[in-house]
């Protein structure tokens, strides 16, 4: 029972890290209908950015306070993204409004490929270490009542702590403003919107620079976790099942579909993973997502479908 | 004009595994320029071509291609990866040209027999997985001692991983000791689920197949579990510095087997670079890179490619550029003798290598290494695999290769040419 | 006339770099004017005011020749929002409602532009469902689940939301019943002389259309073929017979029209 | 000569309906065929063929595959990978299990298997839609690429899990030099471009566009949404699968998983995005910009380097090759976002017009 | 004009109520249509028109009430049951296949009629060939008669909206439908348009004997094209006759026409 406690925790904890990922998938979907390819490539970028960044800014600057030299970087790496924002906005989005999404979709794959080769050109393909200070070591809960007690990472705490607030201020962002209306507009129809007067640069200036945000916070967890390298931008993979289980409309369908998923892959993963020989839960959160479309195709939380004549 | 013989290298500085693919190649393009400040073999220039396979099969398929032919042609090749060693072991044998794959590839390409082109020179994986277990069983006392011992092996979920196994399956039915089988997929940044088997079946020791950003992440998530670090051991491909470098303290007690060198920083071959490589400004990558395992492992791979080339200018003329063809015979007919190794800088480093037609390993020695929080240090004596154990296996395996595939054994005649 | 608001010259557009559809149409719009484009299926109004508020190059045509002002500035490189900000905002053909957004979600959007305040924006939404009461009974479902002529009235109600100095309507009366047809029409008449909000309208309906502007233009293959005060065109004989299905005075009957007369061609 | 259908008239239907009415094209692509066929094997070295040629067009044809699926039925699919597995590991199964089993017909066969996978996959698709769809076939595609891993019957119980094939032949030729491979590929895939180009200008070809454009009406003009899906996932996956046979057995000769992994997935998918969705000729355009084009870079950037005497580095290298390959993706998709067959028929449209403007 | 022979009931429609979720789209409708007549659907907007022939053709499933065609009655059918059946229709929102050119648009309403299979198609000597042929004939015919030759080859999406209308009339027309349901057909026409498309409908009700139910707002057409008209109301019946009679209702004219007409 302990044990099947921990693996559900220890899910939860996952699925809130691959949440932080999928947020940004969700947020540029909504606000512009544009499945973002390069969000992965965004990940590792920022996360470079940054890591390199709390290297140098205190080599250059005779710092050594390593929360200074954390901040500094940080907000470098999000004057980086915001740039790119706004590089992405002035010479690729700006020049395919009202194309088909299969079409956007292709471009910010584009942009995921310069991204790569620009991100480790300017930062290098090392090994980087960003180390913000979170904890590593476990935690363990209830010993009293499970022998070897319950493990928590602290580390992943503290993530899903940040990841939770994230969501819980983006969803009120979109539900509740008239910019966050806009958006919608935006995703259903540019031309629409356009001529109505939303200024599609600046609406996607100001969303690319929060999924640029995003990526920064994902990348800063899970470069923390993993070290920065190209590996990172793989995590956009663990992370489309969950955009696609919460809706891809959706900012709480974010979480929820992460929660769901890394339950469920760790669950799985550990009681059902030896009778089949493991490894099974590269497919089982696909696999999942598949049954649930069979019943809700929109997933979860998201907007239905139109579909009317 | 001057001759030269062509050494493309097959390069992994992009994608997955770059941190530490980079080194690897590093080490073989300096060792390659020392051959050169050294005066070549014989007189013969050394020249290297890169071409970047991003670890990947396709790429590293069309590199091999477009460098075969180069420079007079390809002298030898070695992919650095699992995965395009199965596709170049295919057609290696029409386009006459060697291939070393020095502790991965095809186990069973040992068998020279069978496997006329491929030279797993000084290990394959079931020598690891072998001497791993050797080392193991040591440490605890005898392989008497492993009986009823739970052992988990974390591997990586592709024939690369996959490739292990049954040297471990065969040394569990001898000993008795259970084997708990934990795939990882890749890229194997998410672990959890198999750390927590571990937390929860608590083995007794943990092997770990795993290549790049893996083995971090292993640790990491061991580390996060609770799981002794001291009872962990690597393989050949997961104890090298880019993986512990960001873990750092936390993975003291981590260690791995090493196909016979480690970080070497005191070899003399090592100090030979610095001086007529780095301190020119030739070096490939950065100083204090030089004599890391990986960097090593190209410095290996590299010295084994040209003394090859040397041992078959014994035979078909001193200071002549050597074809493929003649190349393969030199790999075939290695003996490179302590004293040989010594003379070219790898006292310490390396044990003898003899190479004979149907042994295309030529040694199969080890020693484990232990992270000691910053560096790495020596934690065991030699050890060699047991050559009764693993032969029969390469045979069979070979055998059902040669079946698939039609091919008849090499006849005894065919070694001599 | 005094200067004109609104002043096309000689524009040409092209689609797609090959298909040339506007060519050299010039056309005056007075402030608070309400000005008539006519013209048949394919002549190019719908482009002619896609040109005007800059929403080309969502269709990738543009502006190759000519220019557009308004106010005496010129506009052609402007984008739409830009437009909008000067007032000048366009009701598509073809209505284009958010179908996710609720039916008072659109309308909200329109406002968006709009920085007079909360109390204004609300003003607006009343006086935009007071002139479609329809749109009041179904505020709050999906503007996809509502039926043609309801999404019509969203999409001007949208428009008008932005509070408008100058509106360019395309085709508003496409799909809806005779009743809110003449509502539209009214609506234009009473914003026109209340708000003095100016109108270039793309329209099918040749009667309505010429009954309530002052001017019209009669486009034809993406050239003006006709244009002057409404009241003489409306005298006009073939403008009679081919636009307001009157020759020789009286309305004919669809039902007895023999065999399909083709139109006189002014051009081409 | 000019490039005009002026003065062309068709007399009948069915000189309208040919696959290239205007004159002008078909002498153009029977001038290409020839080439192909009769030049390309006298010209090409070694290299050309095995690098580049023969994964051009094995590409190209998985793209063909794919392209009737997504571009001309409208269901996105992200298991071609796995489809390309499913056929790969099915032919070598016949092919090693059965003696004597020829090539032709292990691959076919392989095809067949991978049908039978693309319909199963594609039953979701009666429901799912769009980007859902994208997601939910990468559930064939992690599930296939395990399930090769780890069933170790399929891989004839090669402990590694990779496979490997020699000795082909095709009716007593052997296909074992480049020469050769080549011509067969080439080959296939005219063949099964021909096939495609009739289905798709047919009526099932009517009917997966009109199921694609909108599947309502479709259905009101008396389409089957299921028939019509499901045999575009059949054909697609049978094509997709005889694609990743000739990917094994031609291309590689030995195999494991990785080859068919979701990177090439998502290879396939932007290839029919970038060569052009729904068209014929856009396969054949997209495979050759994904595949040639960063190797052309590659190989390209080192040259441009000494010609300004710098020695540029191999990472450097791949990491511009990369940034030059993104930003010419987006270039092209700026300059036409329905993709390059699209681009070319535009070019066309201005040759015809020409030497006047419009 | 040819005497129209105006025949027996082909459509009868019982009790239809439609709701979604709060919105009652159609409460308790009845009408029936005669073979070989113009019968038009009017009333406001929203009031239920277009989901009226929705339920016909299988698009909704009304929660009551029964539809017999030909005296075959159902309550519900799939939309290829109902085109097999011979019904056919166009859309107020065009719902053309947007990437395929005119010509394809309008074969592909000839799909019920092809018959031969993938393998035929896919080698296409023979067969499918003269079968593709024979079909090209009739729908050529229907392209000539829609006046609309010099788009054959142009993507839908590219015409203009009015030439759009055209082509969806030509698609449903080369189902060689019984029935064939129009919904709102001439919307964005100028008069002289309205005239064509007023004697096309004509003209396919004269030559082919095709049963014709049109939704039109124009009342003029209505008027002088229509047999008989069905009055909507936010769902409910409120009028059904001859035109004239129809014109004549008070709750008709308060509820749509207004003063003016
Ligand atoms: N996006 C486009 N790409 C190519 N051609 C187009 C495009 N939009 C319109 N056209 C062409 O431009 C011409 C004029 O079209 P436009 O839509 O301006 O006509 P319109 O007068 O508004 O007609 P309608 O009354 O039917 O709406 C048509 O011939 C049409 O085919
Ligand atoms: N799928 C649906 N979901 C929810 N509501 C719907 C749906 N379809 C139609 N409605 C509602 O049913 C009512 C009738 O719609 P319908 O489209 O039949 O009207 P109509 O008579 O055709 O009007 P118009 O003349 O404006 O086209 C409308 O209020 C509409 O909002
Ligand atoms: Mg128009
Ligand atoms: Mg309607």
């Amino acid at each position: 029972m302990g044990f099947f406690i921990e693996t559900v925790i220890g899910g939860l904890m996952s699925g809130m890290l691959y949440s932080l990922v999928a947020l940004g998938f969700v947020l540029i979907f909504k606000a512009s209908g544009v499945f973002n390819f390069a969000q992965g490539a965004m990940v590792l970028f920022a996360a470079l950015a940054m890591a390199r960044f709390a290297e140098w800014f205190p080599a250059l600057l005779g710092l050594d306070n390593k929360l200074i030299g954390n901040l500094l970087a940080f907000a470098g790496a999000m004057v980086v993204m915001v740039a790119v924002a706004w590089l992405i906005e002035r010479l690729v989005l700006s020049k395919l409004v009202n194309q088909e999404g299969i079409t956007l979709l292709m471009a910010t794959l584009g942009i995921a490929y310069f991204l790569d080769g620009f991100g480790q050109t300017l930062f290098g393909s090392a090994i980087y270490k960003i180390d913000v200070g979170l904890p590593k070591d476990p935690l363990f809960l209830l010993e009293s009542v499970f022998q070897g007690g319950v493990l928590v990472n602290k580390e992943d705490l503290y993530a899903a702590g940040i990841a939770a607030a994230l969501v819980i201020a983006l969803s009120v962002f979109f539900q509740y403003t008239s910019t966050g209306r806009a958006l919608r507009a935006v995703a259903d129809d540019h031309q629409a919107a356009q001529s109505i007067g939303i200024p599609l640069n600046r609406i996607w200036v100001i969303v690319w620079s929060v999924a640029g945000f995003v990526a920064l916070v994902a990348g800063m967890i899970w470069g923390s976790k993993l070290g920065v390298q190209f590996s990172l931008s793989l995590v956009a993979l663990k992370a489309l099942p969950v955009v696609i289980l919460g809706g891809l409309t959706s900012v709480p369908g974010a979480i929820i579909g992460g929660l769901i998923i890394g339950v469920g892959e760790k669950v799985s993963e550990v009681y059902l993973g030896p009778t089949l020989g493991g490894g099974i839960e590269i497919w089982f959160g696909y696999v999942l997502v598949l049954f649930v479309l069979l019943v809700r195709p929109q997933g979860l939380f998201g907007e239905k479908i139109i579909d009317r004549v | 004009q001057a001759k030269v013989q062509f050494f493309p290298s097959l390069t992994g500085r992009t994608g997955p595994v770059a941190p530490n693919a980079t080194p690897f190649a590093n080490g073989y393009a300096d060792y390659m320029k020392l051959v050169n400040a050294r005066g070549g073999i014989n007189g013969v220039q050394t020249l290297v071509e890169e071409c970047e396979t991003a670890y990947a099969t396709d790429r590293g398929v069309e590199c091999y291609e477009r460098l075969k032919g180069k420079h007079g042609g390809a002298t030898v090749f070695q992919p650095l990866s699992t995965g395009i060693t199965f596709a170049l072991t295919e057609k290696i044998p029409n386009d006459k040209i060697p291939m070393i794959t020095s502790g991965y590839g095809r186990s069973d390409s040992q068998d020279g027999g069978v496997f006329k082109w491929n030279f797993p020179l000084i290990g394959h994986y079931w020598v690891a997985g072998d001497t791993v277990l050797q080392h193991i069983a040591k440490k605890e006392g005898g392989w008497d001692k492993l009986k009823g011992k739970k052992i988990a092996v974390v591997y990586h979920d592709s024939p690369f991983g996959k490739e292990l196994l049954p040297i471990i399956q065969e040394r569990q039915k001898m000993h008795g000791f259970e084997v708990q089988l934990l795939p990882v997929p890749a890229p194997g940044v998410e672990q959890k689920a198999i750390w927590l088997q571990v937390r929860q079946q608590r083995p007794d020791f943990v092997i770990m197949q795993t290549w790049g950003v893996m083995t971090a992440t292993a640790l990491k998530e061991a580390i996060a579990t609770g799981y002794p670090r001291e009872k962990m051991f690597g393989t050949w491909w997961s104890g090298a510095e880019p993986d512990l470098k960001d873990v750092g303290a936390a993975a003291k007690g981590y260690s791995a087997v090493m196909m016979q060198h480690g970080a070497e920083p005191q070899a003399a071959v090592v100090k030979e670079i610095l001086d007529k490589v780095h301190a020119k400004g030739q070096g490939t990558g950065p100083k204090d890179e030089v004599g890391q395992v990986l960097y090593m492992r190209g410095v290996v791979g590299a010295m084994l490619a040209v003394e090859g080339v040397r041992a078959a200018q014994e035979r078909f003329g001193k200071g002549k550029v050597m074809t493929g063809e003649q190349a393969r015979w030199g790999y075939e007919n290695l003996d490179l003798t302590q004293a040989k190794l010594d003379a070219l800088g790898f006292k310490g480093v390396m044990r003898p290598v003899s190479t004979s037609c149907f042994n295309h390993m030529g040694s199969a020695w080890a020693r484990v290494h232990t992270w000691d929080g910053a560096k790495f240090t020596w934690a065991s004596d030699w050890l060699q695999a047991d050559e009764q154990l693993i032969k029969p296996m390469v045979k069979a395996s070979a055998e059902k290769y040669a079946a698939e595939k039609k091919l008849t054994r090499r006849a005894p005649a065919d070694c001599q040419s | 006339m005094s200067a004109p608001l609104l002043n096309v010259n000689g524009i040409e557009v092209i689609y797609n770099h090959v298909i040339l559809v506007l060519k050299g149409v010039s056309l005056q719009v007075p402030e608070g004017g309400v000005v008539a484009l006519l013209g048949g299926n394919g002549a190019g109004k719908t482009t002619t005011l896609r040109a005007v508020s800059n929403l080309l190059a969502g269709e990738r045509g543009e502006v190759t020749k000519g220019s557009i002002e308004l106010r005496g500035e010129r506009i052609e490189k402007l984008s739409t929002s830009a437009m909008v900000e000067r007032g000048v905002i366009q009701v598509m053909e073809g209505r284009h409602c958010f179908a996710h957004l609720s039916i008072e979600e659109n309308l909200m959007t329109g406002a968006y532009t709009r920085k007079d305040g909360k109390g204004a924006i609300n003003a607006t939404l009343e006086k935009v469902y007071n002139y479609f009461p329809r749109l009041k009974t179904r505020r709050g479902s999906q503007a996809a689940y509502t039926s043609g002529g309801e999404q019509q009235m969203c999409a001007i109600g949208r428009a008008l939301m932005a509070n408008p100095k100058m509106v360019l309507l395309d085709e508003p009366s496409m799909g809806l019943a005779p009743q809110i047809v003449e509502e539209v029409f009214e609506i234009v008449k009473d914003l026109n002389q209340r708000e003095k909000v100016t109108f270039l309208l793309a329209e099918q309906n040749t009667h309505m259309a010429l009954r309530y502007a002052d001017h019209g233009y009669i486009l034809e293959s993406g050239r003006i073929v006709m244009e002057g005060a409404a009241k003489d065109l409306r005298e006009n004989e073939d403008v009679k017979e081919f636009y307001l299905g009157m020759g020789g005075g009286d309305r004919k009957s669809f039902k007895d029209v023999k065999s399909y007369k083709r139109r006189k061609r002014w051009l081409s | 000569m000019l490039y005009r259908e002026n003065g062309q008239f068709k007399t009948s239907y069915r000189a309208d309906q040919q696959v290239f009415p205007i004159t002008q094209d078909r002498v153009a692509i029977l001038a290409l065929l020839a080439f192909a066929v009769l030049a390309v094997p006298v010209l090409a070295d070694e290299y050309l063929f095995r690098a580049i040629l023969i994964p051009f067009l094995i590409l190209s044809l998985a793209a063909l595959g794919l392209n009737i699926l997504v571009g001309y039925c409208g269901q996105i699919s992200l298991g071609t990978g796995a489809f390309m597995a499913v056929g790969a590991y099915a032919a070598y199964n016949f092919f090693v299990r059965i003696e004597g089993m020829p090539l032709i017909v292990a691959l076919l066969l392989g095809g067949l298997c991978a049908t039978v996978v693309g319909v199963f996959f594609g039953i979701p698709s009666l429901r799912i839609k769009g980007l859902y769809l994208a997601v939910a076939t990468l559930a064939a595609q992690f599930f296939v690429d395990w399930a090769f891993l780890r069933i170790s019957w399929f891989t004839n119980n090669s402990p590694s899990g990779s496979v490997s094939v020699s000795n082909l032949s095709f009716f007593g030729i052997s296909i074992n030099t480049p020469h050769e491979k080549y011509l067969f590929c080439l080959g296939i895939v005219v063949l099964f471009a021909w096939l495609a180009k009739n289905l798709v200008r047919g009526h099932i070809g009517r009917e997966w566009m009109a199921i694609r454009d909108m599947d309502v009406a479709a259905a009101v003009i008396g389409i089957r949404p299921v028939y019509a899906k499901l045999t575009a996932f059949a054909v697609s996956s049978f094509i997709v699968g005889v694609a990743g046979g000739l990917w094994g057995f031609v291309h590689l000769g030995s195999w494991e998983p990785a080859a068919f992994s979701i990177d090439r997935s998502f290879q396939l998918l932007f290839m029919i995005i970038i060569g052009g969705l729904g068209s014929i000729m856009g396969c054949f355009f997209g495979a050759a910009f994904i595949v040639i084009l960063p190797i052309f870079l590659n190989r390209a950037l080192p040259a441009v380097g000494d010609l300004f005497g710098v020695e540029i580095s191999t990472a450097a290298v791949a990491h511009s090759e990369l940034m030059i390959f993104g930003a010419l993706i987006v270039f092209f998709l700026i300059k036409e976002p329905h993709g390059l067959a699209r681009l070319w028929s535009t070019a066309k449209e201005k040759m015809r017009l020409w030497p006047f403007p419009h | 004009m040819s005497e129209r022979r105006i025949g027996e009931v082909i459509l009868d429609v019982k009790n239809i109520s439609l709701r979604f979720g709060g919105v009652k789209a159609l409460t308790d409708i009845s009408f029936n249509v005669r073979e070989h007549e113009v019968r038009a659907i009017i009333g406001p907007n929203g009031a239920g028109k277009s989901s009226m022939l929705n339920c016909i053709n299988g698009v909704y499933s009304p929660q009551e009430g029964q539809i017999t065609f030909r005296g075959k009655t159902f309550s519900h059918m799939n939309s290829r049951q109902v085109a097999e059946m011979g019904v056919a229709r166009t859309f107020q929102n065009l719902a053309l296949f947007k990437g395929m050119s005119v010509l394809d648009n309008i074969m592909s309403g000839r799909n019920l009629k092809m018959k031969s299979n993938l393998f035929q198609q896919a080698i296409r000597f023979g067969a499918a060939e003269r079968e593709e042929g024979e079909h090209r004939e009739f729908v050529e015919k229907i392209i000539d008669f829609l006046e609309i030759q010099a788009y054959r080859k142009t993507p839908v999406g590219r015409l203009p909206y009015g030439l759009q209308k055209r082509v969806d009339l030509g698609r449903a027309l080369a189902m060689e439908p019984q029935v064939l349901l129009l919904d709102e057909p001439m919307a964005g026409m100028n008069v002289e348009e309205k005239r064509d498309m007023s004697r096309f409908i004509l003209d396919v009700n004269d030559e082919y004997g095709t049963t014709i139910v049109l939704i039109e707002h124009d009342m003029g057409v209505v008027m002088d094209i229509s047999d008989r008209v069905v009055v909507l109301d936010y769902g409910k019946k409120i009028g059904d006759g001859t035109p004239e009679a129809v014109r004549a209702n008070p709750e008709v004219i308060s509820a749509y026409l207004g003063a003016g007409h």
